[in-house]
């Protein structure tokens, strides 16, 4: 297994506010990692970073070991392979669930080749399968924003499975979801891993008791602690800064 | 019916109402008042649309023209000069009216100028302008350079012995124009280059606080200075705030303006500009019993003893009194007749004389100068003996030195006398 | 291309079509003129506003880039056009200077500025109507894309733009005739502009333009960039994490669409015979806005009929009630506002039991 | 003018001349009315020759333009009292000929010229008055008017000074007088050391005539006078600038705080914005008119009555806007735009139904008309009030939003409607009150604009750009911002305009924040956010 994603020694503050401090952090191809930790623990700053938003101060953030992402900005990084899904599902609401989905597509992105291009028919069986996937086939023709709360979740980690991209950086799937949905989420999530490396924040223990992986517990921008949940649910620090007691 | 049927028959509807107004009742005659009642012009051509209404008013009651009454037919060009085009074609076209009284500024003049070309029809031009036109179809009523600004200039460097000169206007053609024509003619008196300051700022302009004080400056110089102002309309009371208020006294530098006359004073505590001056062919405190009774009867129709009356009210007065002679002398109101009738036709102006339409079809002027009294009025401090012909083309410019324009003999309103050409035949 | 004519677009190029024929043939052909050429200026007039209101919403409606300074791009393609009326006119002006305007001529200019070459030569003044606004855009707008500027912040310095622009177009120095702009004009291509034939021609290549405007127009706006455009209208940082480099399709439009508006200003200057820098009045662009939002916004056929329901008012309002208009025409603006928040297509398309256009996503320009 | 009756007439008053110094003062201003302006100046010299100790009050009331001449029986009298009803009393027995007819009698007229000659003889009758402030005005306009003949005159008078601001006045005067005649060098320079330390432009351009001096020391003091002169002058210079930009910094902050309310806080794109100015300025106009017509007396008070009057139009006007149509259009702030767009058109015909299309005077009280110098620039009262007012609305303001519940439960809306919402803030109310407050503002703004520039419905217009402008520059939703927008974009136009002149200075300030813009997209006083904007 080789090294997927690497944070090392990473820097960033906002007027003075350190929002990350001395941030290393390791993802393997495949992996499946959760990322939990208190509200303005840089969790959002870390993956504003990984995708381009937003540059470091200091530190290095390389993909497959070799490209830095710094140096890129969002559509950049979401051309390497990096997908990423918000806090607030995100999608196009006034396009229909099938456009949504056929917008994401792993295509060439230039505005030229946007201009004149014709859907082929691999491209429509993919959409299919993926609306499949993510359990949308049946509401293909709505309005994205006539979509129920969970359904637009599914609908963009479906968006994100259509870019097909390496790494999946999910913040907080789970977020208002029935219970039912979110171990239908963490379901989905196990089968992506492997095939493609992802990176969950999550607040939900359930949750991420659901998804059964490696977890890294953030604290004012910086590693508080690695390793399972049991793991880390152990560790005096964590206890005292996050499970607050 | 779809939609679109709807804005078609609508667009049907306005021009049979537009052609239905025209053929209506024939035994009127219509008028085409083509002011801005709306946008940044409007503050001073409203007042015009006024007057015209009072004249036309006035001539109903003495039994109108041809035995016909008049009809005005009043559109708001809103100071937006391609509507004027608009609304000039709709007067003359759709609204069928024989003679249009309208506009201020140039770029209005020449925006509508092709339509009145085109549909020949006439319209009287009211307001002073920088010359350098004459056209069939139009005639000028206000002042044309050597009827204003000259004169002012000679009346500065005779009685007060102006040595030193600042030229300041509003960045338009006029002042452009004015102020070509008085540095060559002040350059011929033999004033220096260096005795010469040209500044020109955008129309509106309020922020006075740096050109006042470089005039206090270029004024201090030790020679007698005066300013001569083009400045237009809106932008002369924060001018002349700024003045009263750095304390330039008209002993001091007096301003000469062009475009400032009882109207835009009325928007003005004049107490600290007593002295200043402006240039006019008209001023409301002349005293004749023409001027009273024009004041008068201005008072009645405008219900308000405050308003005041100014060179270009009495521009529409002598135009349309010229008008209503020409159409009774042609005894038609066909255009072609009435602009062959009106060079020549004489009226009394309301300054004691008689202005008479030359073959420019510009007219002849007293010029007066006076000095702004605290009371918001002007008191005459200088007049011509006698009255100036309004040169379309000025003699101080070298291109428009050798034109001429006659529409009588030459039926032409650029005669080249070098070449002996009507403009480029 | 047939497939971009939808049911809307159909019922209004239908519509233009006849009225493509029915006009001219009425002003020429039939005598008596049931269409007097008043109304023949009028409607060319219309349909550059039209026009100009169809790349508005192109930008607007359907990448949420609110301009508020699509008349300069109008306007200049306006001058480029009238500076070749200029040179046309040749030495039948005042001056009979075969070569210098008269502007230029009575301030003393003593040769034409370099910028004035070319122009008499009408394929050239043709390509600069387009290549103009099209240049400024690109420059404004691949400064402001890059640098994310968005929104209000937009709108506002694009309201600069045109502002600067108007005042640099009134000092004399620059060479555009000032304040009163470019007039006079003879003819076009030896056509006299005084001839109803000339006029009614215009009125054809108006429409013809305005057509093809909406076609193009449509044409990219149902393309999977169109899509991708109301993507970055709904959902501008989604839309750059799926890996479209938004700058890139921002630029793209802003450019096709002052064009568009170039072309419509360079149409509209032969037919009212001047341009002048009030063209470039904040207040105008802004007029433009309230076209396309009156019309519809985001439906293009909408945006047209908007300049023309807007452009038809004024011009009956200002003869009706001169003194009050401006009464009816903001009342106007404020009505539609509350009461028809899809603008006047929407209305009728609702009440013809249609599926109203989709409501464009609100939010773009709150700070 | 006409030379040959001119020729004829000066002739004549030559071969008069002689019985004309014999003539008495009645006989004299019984001859003001005739002739030309050249015959009434010789006659004016005359009057103040005699030495009648009524000559003065003659002239003064020439100077004031109220020496007229009855037609009844064209006796020369002083008019006094207000507009159409004129009063008439004799100038030399003063005897009360009562109302009179507005054009029942003809002005003595008199031109600059005669001004200026009826200045400098009152001056010279004045030098030993009673009154300091009337010796001062004596000896500034002996200044002006440089006469060698007085100088001994004014040595006199000067050596009998009690007053020091009057004593360098005359010393200044008898200095250039100095320097006009042809004393002695060492009195030359001396004089020069006085101009020196007078180092205005005036002063420099006494000594600059000083300057080809055929005593090559008087030219050498003149000439290093000059350039100490001058050097001081360019520090001032900048002073000057600082200053103007400073005072249009101030007018566009008036201008754009009430915007940085209705559009920074609350995110309404409110084009209507100028016409409340406008319409702060018109309730300006109509105190006064009602103070003029009533009580006169409170005029200097006019704008103190006025401002919270403007307040509460504009105000009220601004929650019937919200009210009225604002408030179905949150959310949706590009329709604002349009809705206020059509309210401003609507404000403008309104106004100009009412008050009618033309300029409306509002006059300055005395506190804002004039200047005072501080150091070699000028600085003019109106100017100075508006600055400190601006700062004081401004001060207010940032009170009102940080330290009262209002500007509390404001924040809170804008910031998060739904939450004030539930903690039982009545969000419409709120809304509704801060429109209120920008809307007031710009009123206020009116109250002040209205001191320097057109009444007219068009006031609005020319400020609205301007204002959007500031905001943004500024940050909108921050005040601050605003602030600092204005002042640096009013020194930056300032300090433009003497190279580029005010076109050129204005459209490069406007590229200016196009490039800044791109700088900084939210901004001067951007709020960094760091959350995902989706």
């Amino acid at each position: 297994m080789s090294v997927q994603l690497l944070l090392d020694g990473v820097n960033r503050s906002f007027d003075g506010f350190k929002a990350i401090n001395d941030l290393s952090l390791t993802v393997e191809k495949g992996e499946l990692r959760a990322i939990i930790g208190p509200n303005g623990a840089g969790k959002t700053t870390m993956m504003d970073i990984i995708t381009g938003k937003t540059r470091p101060d200091t530190g290095k953030v390389l993909w497959n070991q070799s490209v830095d992402l710094t140096r890129s900005d969002e559509a950049g990084t979401a051309r390497l392979g990096i997908g990423r899904k918000f806090q607030k599902p995100t999608v196009f609401e006034t396009q229909t669930v099938e456009d949504n989905i056929a917008l994401s597509l792993k295509e060439d992105r230039s505005v030229w080749a946007t201009l004149f291009y014709r859907r082929s028919a691999e491209d429509s069986a993919r959409i299919a399968e993926l609306l499949a996937l993510v359990k949308l086939d049946h509401v293909a023709g709505w309005m994205a924003g006539d979509l129920s709360h969970g359904q637009k979740q599914w609908l963009e980690i479906g968006m994100l499975l259509a870019q097909d991209p390496e790494l999946l950086l999910v913040d907080e799937p789970a977020a208002g979801m029935t219970d039912a949905e979110t171990m239908r989420t963490a379901e989905l999530l196990r089968q992506i891993a492997g095939k493609h490396t992802v990176i969950v924040v999550e607040h939900d223990m359930d949750f991420v008791r659901a998804l059964g992986c490696r977890v890294t517990v953030l604290h004012q921008g910086h590693v508080l602690a690695e390793g399972s949940l049991d793991h880390v649910s152990a560790n005096e620090q964590v206890i005292e800064v996050y499970l607050g007691r | 019916m779809t939609r679109f049927t709807k804005t078609l028959t609508g667009f049907g509807a306005a021009a049979m109402l537009m052609g239905s107004t025209a053929m209506a009742q024939e035994d009127t005659i219509k008028i085409g008042i083509l002011h801005s009642l709306s946008g940044t012009m409007a503050i001073s051509e409203t007042t015009l649309k006024d007057a015209m209404l009072m004249l036309i008013e006035e001539q109903n009651e003495a039994g109108g023209v041809l035995g016909k009454t008049l009809e005005p037919v009043v559109v708001d060009i809103a100071s937006d000069w391609p509507l004027a085009n608009e609304k000039a074609r709709q007067l003359i076209e759709a609204d069928g009216v024989d003679v249009v009284f309208g506009c201020w500024t140039s770029s209005c003049r020449k925006s509508v100028l092709p339509v009145f070309e085109e549909l020949n029809s006439i319209l009287f031009y009211p307001v002073q302008y920088e010359g350098e036109e004459s056209q069939r179809n139009v005639f000028y009523t206000g002042a044309s350079p050597n009827q204003q600004a000259i004169p002012a200039v000679d009346y500065l460097m005779e009685n007060e012995g102006v040595e030193r000169w600042v030229l300041a206007g509003t960045d338009y053609v006029y002042p452009r124009t004015t102020n070509k024509i008085l540095e060559a003619y002040l350059k011929d008196k033999g004033v220096a280059e260096e005795d010469l300051m040209i500044n020109y700022t955008p129309f509106g302009h309020s922020d006075w606080q740096t050109i006042v004080s470089d005039i206090k400056e270029f004024g201090s110089a030790g020679k007698k200075t005066a300013v001569v102002s083009t400045i237009n309309g809106d932008a002369n009371v924060p001018f002349y705030k700024e003045l009263g208020n750095q304390g330039i006294s008209a002993e001091d530098i007096p301003v000469v303006a062009f475009s400032v006359g009882e109207e835009e004073l009325s928007g003005l505590d004049t107490a600290p500009l007593v002295g200043h001056l402006a240039a006019w062919n008209y001023f409301m405190s002349i005293d004749t019993p023409e001027n009273d009774a024009f004041i008068e009867s201005w008072w009645d129709f405008i219900g308000s003893e405050e308003r005041v009356t100014n060179d270009p009210m009495e521009a529409h007065y002598i135009g349309f009194n010229m008008w209503v002679k020409a159409v009774e002398a042609a005894g038609t109101t066909d255009a072609d007749e009435v602009i062959a009738a009106l060079p020549g036709t004489e009226t009394p102006n309301l300054t004691g004389g008689i202005a008479t339409m030359l073959p420019n079809h510009h007219i002849t002027k007293p010029v007066f100068v006076g000095e702004i009294q605290d009371d918001g009025q002007f008191d005459v401090v200088w007049e011509t003996d006698d009255l100036v012909p309004g040169d379309a083309w000025s003699d101080y410019l070298p291109e428009s030195a050798p034109l001429i324009s006659d529409w009588v003999e030459l039926a032409c309103g650029n005669y080249n006398t070098e070449t002996k050409t009507c403009g480029a035949e | 291309m047939l497939s971009l004519i939808d049911r809307r677009m159909g019922i209004f190029l239908a519509g233009l079509f006849v009225l493509t024929v029915a006009v001219p043939v009425g002003n020429l052909a039939l005598d008596g003129q049931p269409v007097p050429s008043y109304i023949v200026a009028l409607l060319g007039k219309y349909l550059c506003y039209a026009l100009l209101a169809v790349a508005l919403d192109l930008v607007w409606g359907y990448c949420g880039i609110l301009s508020l300074g699509h008349g300069a791009f109008f306007a200049l393609g306006g001058y480029a056009m009238g500076m070749h009326l200029m040179r046309e006119i040749g030495p039948r002006g005042v001056y009979a200077n075969p070569l210098l305007p008269d502007f230029m001529v009575f301030l003393n200019w003593d040769s034409l500025p370099w910028y004035w070459l070319g122009f008499d030569m009408f394929g050239f003044a043709l390509l600069m109507a387009l290549a103009v606004p099209g240049l400024l855009a690109f420059v404004f707008g691949w400064f402001a894309f890059r640098s994310r500027v968005t929104g209000v912040y937009l709108s506002i310095i694009t309201q600069a733009m045109t502002y600067a622009l108007m005042l640099a177009f009134f000092r004399n120095e620059m060479g555009f005739g000032g304040y009163n702009g470019l007039t006079d004009f003879k003819d076009v291509l030896g056509f006299s502009l005084q001839a109803d034939t000339t006029r009614a021609g215009l009125f054809v290549l108006s429409a013809l333009a305005l057509a093809a405007g909406l076609l193009v127009a449509k044409a990219i706006t149902s393309s999977k960039l169109g899509k991708v455009l109301i993507a970055i209208r709904d959902a501008e940082s989604r839309t750059r994490f799926i890996g479209y480099r938004v700058e890139e399709y921002k630029l793209f439009v802003f450019v096709v669409s002052a064009m568009m508006a170039g072309l419509a200003g360079a149409l509209y200057v032969p037919q009212v015979g001047i341009i002048n820098p009030g063209e470039f009045s904040p207040a105008n662009s802004i007029g433009i806005v309230i076209w396309v939002a009156l019309g519809g916004r985001g439906t293009l056929v909408g945006a047209a009929m908007g300049a023309i329901i807007v452009g038809f008012a004024q011009t009956l309002f200002t003869s009706w009630f001169p003194e009050l208009w401006l009464f009816a025409l903001g009342g106007l603006f404020v009505f539609v506002t509350i009461f028809l928040p899809q603008g006047v297509l929407g209305l009728i398309e609702s009440r013809l039991g249609r599926k109203p256009p989709p409501a464009p996503a609100p939010e773009e320009a709150s700070a | 003018m006409r030379l040959l009756p001119r020729l004829i007439l000066s002739i004549a008053l030559l071969l008069w001349a002689p019985f004309v110094l014999a003539q008495s003062l009645e006989e004299l201003v019984a001859a003001l009315p005739e002739g030309s302006y050249d015959d009434r100046a010789a006659v004016i010299a005359q009057i103040a020759a005699t030495g009648d100790d009524r000559a003065l009050k003659v002239l003064e009331v020439l100077l004031a333009g109220d020496l007229e001449q009855l037609d009844s029986n064209s006796r020369i009298v002083e008019i006094y009292g207000q507009g159409r009803d004129d009063f008439a009393r004799d100038i030399l027995t003063g005897e009360d000929y009562g109302e009179v007819p507005s054009r029942g009698s003809s002005k003595v007229r008199v031109n600059n010229s005669l001004r200026r000659d009826i200045r400098t003889a009152i001056g010279t009758m004045t030098l030993r008055h009673p009154d300091p402030a009337r010796r001062l005005a004596a000896a500034q306009s002996a200044f002006r008017s440089p006469d060698p003949e007085q100088a001994e005159l004014l040595a006199e008078a000067a050596a009998a000074e009690a007053d020091p601001e009057v004593a360098r006045a005359l010393a200044e005067a008898l200095a250039v007088v100095t320097l006009a005649g042809d004393g002695a060098a060492e009195a030359k320079i001396a004089a020069i050391s006085v101009m020196r330390d007078r180092g205005d432009t005036e002063a420099r351009t006494v000594l600059s005539s000083a300057l080809d001096n055929g005593d090559p020391q008087v030219a050498a003091a003149a000439e290093e006078a000059v350039r100490h002169i001058e050097q001081m002058q360019r520090l001032w210079g900048m002073a000057q600038n600082v200053w103007f930009g400073l005072s249009l910094g101030s007018v566009l902050l008036l201008a754009a705080i009430g915007l940085a309310i209705t559009f920074g806080v609350m995110g309404v794109i409110n084009m209507a914005h100028g016409e409340l100015v406008m319409l702060g300025a018109y309730t300006t106009f109509a105190v006064q008119e009602a103070i003029r017509s009533s009580f006169p007396a409170l005029f200097d008070w006019s704008l103190l009555i006025a401002a919270p009057l403007a307040f509460l139009v504009a105000g009220g006007i601004g929650v019937a806007i919200e009210r009225g149509v604002v408030r179905f259009l949150y959310g949706r702030p590009l329709e604002t735009l349009l809705a206020t767009w059509g309210i401003s058109l609507m404000l403008q015909q309104l106004v100009r139904s009412i008050f009618g299309p033309n300029n409306r005077e509002v006059g300055n009280p005395s506190f804002m008309s004039g200047a005072f110098e501080l150091g070699q620039m000028t600085v003019t009262w109106n100017r100075l009030w508006i600055l400190v007012f601006a700062l004081a609305v401004f001060a207010v303001l940032l009170f009102v939003l940080k330290k009262t519940p209002i500007g509390l439960q404001m924040r809170a809306v804008t910031q998060n409607r739904a939450m004030a919402a539930n903690m039982g803030i009545r969000t419409g109310w709120v809304d509704a009150m801060t429109f209120g407050l920008g809307a007031g503002i710009a009123g206020l703004a009116g109250v002040a604009l209205s001191q320097i520039d057109n009444v007219s419905p068009n006031l609005g217009q020319s400020y609205i750009v301007d204002s959007f402008m500031v905001v943004v520059f500024g940050g909108a939703g921050n005040i601050w911002g605003t602030l600092a927008g204005a002042f640096s974009l009013g020194i930056a136009n300032k300090f433009l305009e003497p190279w580029t002149g005010a076109v050129l200075a204005k459209i490069l300030v406007l590229v200016f924040i196009i490039l800044f813009i791109q700088k900084r997209p939210r901004g001067l006083f951007a709020v960094r956010g760091r959350a995902v904007d989706a």
